[in-house]
């Protein structure tokens, strides 16, 4: 089980803020793509990844990070701090 | 050397009190609200990832320590929504020599732009908007 | 837009009320009297020639609104006899972006530090030593 | 009659802040001349004029700058301010 959090439209876009996921996706873009499969709100939050950034365990990381030890994955828009 | 995310504002002065220990340049940069250009903003909507916003700042200041001969640092980041007018945010840097707090300043600035997990949506009379990041600000943290 | 030369202290909080109209992006830098690597300064007396110094302030000033959109600015030096840790002085520059008030501010700095008509001489428990102007700081101006 | 004004060591080298001086000289280089000439002080200030600075009624010039119409010269070191 994998804590998936979303923020901002990637948030909205979902419906909620986070949830638990049962999965054996070995890397974000698998977990990416299971979520796409499940419903039309996931599908339609991650149709452009260009748009969307990812971060496991509070890290930053690319899609093509493992998801070995993951536990937290949040999705959300480029920052805009400042 | 401190680190704060705060929904309440702010006071600089109170901010910048013993800041630097006899440094004899303080640099601070401070964000504030600013109205959209038709005039007609209620209110910015800070939201942020409480459990990453802290350490990413932190590793911010930590990389700019590192950098930079500093002899103090501050970054404090508010969340919530914010009127326009109001202090989002602000940096500080104190060096005995003014271009290292100078440089060290804009470094803090130009990581919290693109790598701090903040996003902002705009509240106006007409609609909701998030705040899109640019370009600019990613190509910005190249200089360094 | 201002300029004030004054023996007085100043609080950068008051100064900064109101300042920038609405612009989103404030940059200030304070200088303090900083002590000597031997610790034992008593006092930095500024000198300065009187009918020269805001004029020459408020070119500096002049030329950096001219170079860069700002909605506002302010330069504040002291004169007198100031002790370690007081303020000497401050310049604030406000701008809708901000990488125009900090290259303004750093501007501002420049052109005072060897363009402003303002002497410092350190009075220590051993003796008197007037400050020299740097190489560096003449090199600084290059970079405009 | 110029007022010639002095500030910091120049000023302390000197003897005095501020004199009034009657002058045929053309230019500021004339002037330094001139002071010089007069007594040991003034040598002593002037004796390495690439530590000096100048101002023409409150302007900054070089020492082969003209006198004309110049009311008052200040000498003084580099300058130090922020």
């Amino acid at each position: 089980m994998i804590d998936v959090v979303y923020f901002a439209w990637v948030r909205e876009r979902i419906g909620v803020p986070r949830e638990q996921v049962e999965t054996n996706a070995k890397t974000v873009a698998e977990l990416v793509s299971e979520l796409s499969a499940r419903e039309d709100r996931y599908e339609l939050a991650f149709s452009d990844l260009s748009a969307i950034r990812v971060a496991v365990n509070q890290t930053l990381v690319e899609f093509d990070a493992p998801l070995e030890g993951a536990t937290e994955v949040a999705f959300f828009p480029p920052m805009t701090g400042g | 050397m401190s680190v704060r995310v705060q929904e309440q504002d702010f006071d600089l002065a109170a901010e910048l009190a013993g800041f630097g220990d006899g440094a004899g340049a303080i640099v601070t940069f401070t964000g504030i609200v600013r109205n959209n250009p038709a005039g007609d903003l209620r209110e910015m909507l800070i939201e942020h990832y409480p459990a990453m916003t802290k350490p990413a700042l932190e590793q911010i200041e930590t990389d700019a320590l590192n950098r930079w001969q500093l002899t103090d640092s501050r970054i404090i980041h508010r969340f919530g929504a914010l009127k326009p007018g109001a202090q989002i945010m602000m940096v500080a840097t104190a060096s005995t020599h003014r271009q290292n707090a100078f440089e060290a300043a804009e470094f803090l600035m130009d990581y919290l732009k693109s790598r701090a997990p903040f996003w902002k949506k705009e509240i106006t009379t007409s609609g909701e908007v998030w705040v899109q990041g640019k370009d600019a600000d990613v190509a910005a943290l190249k200089r360094w």
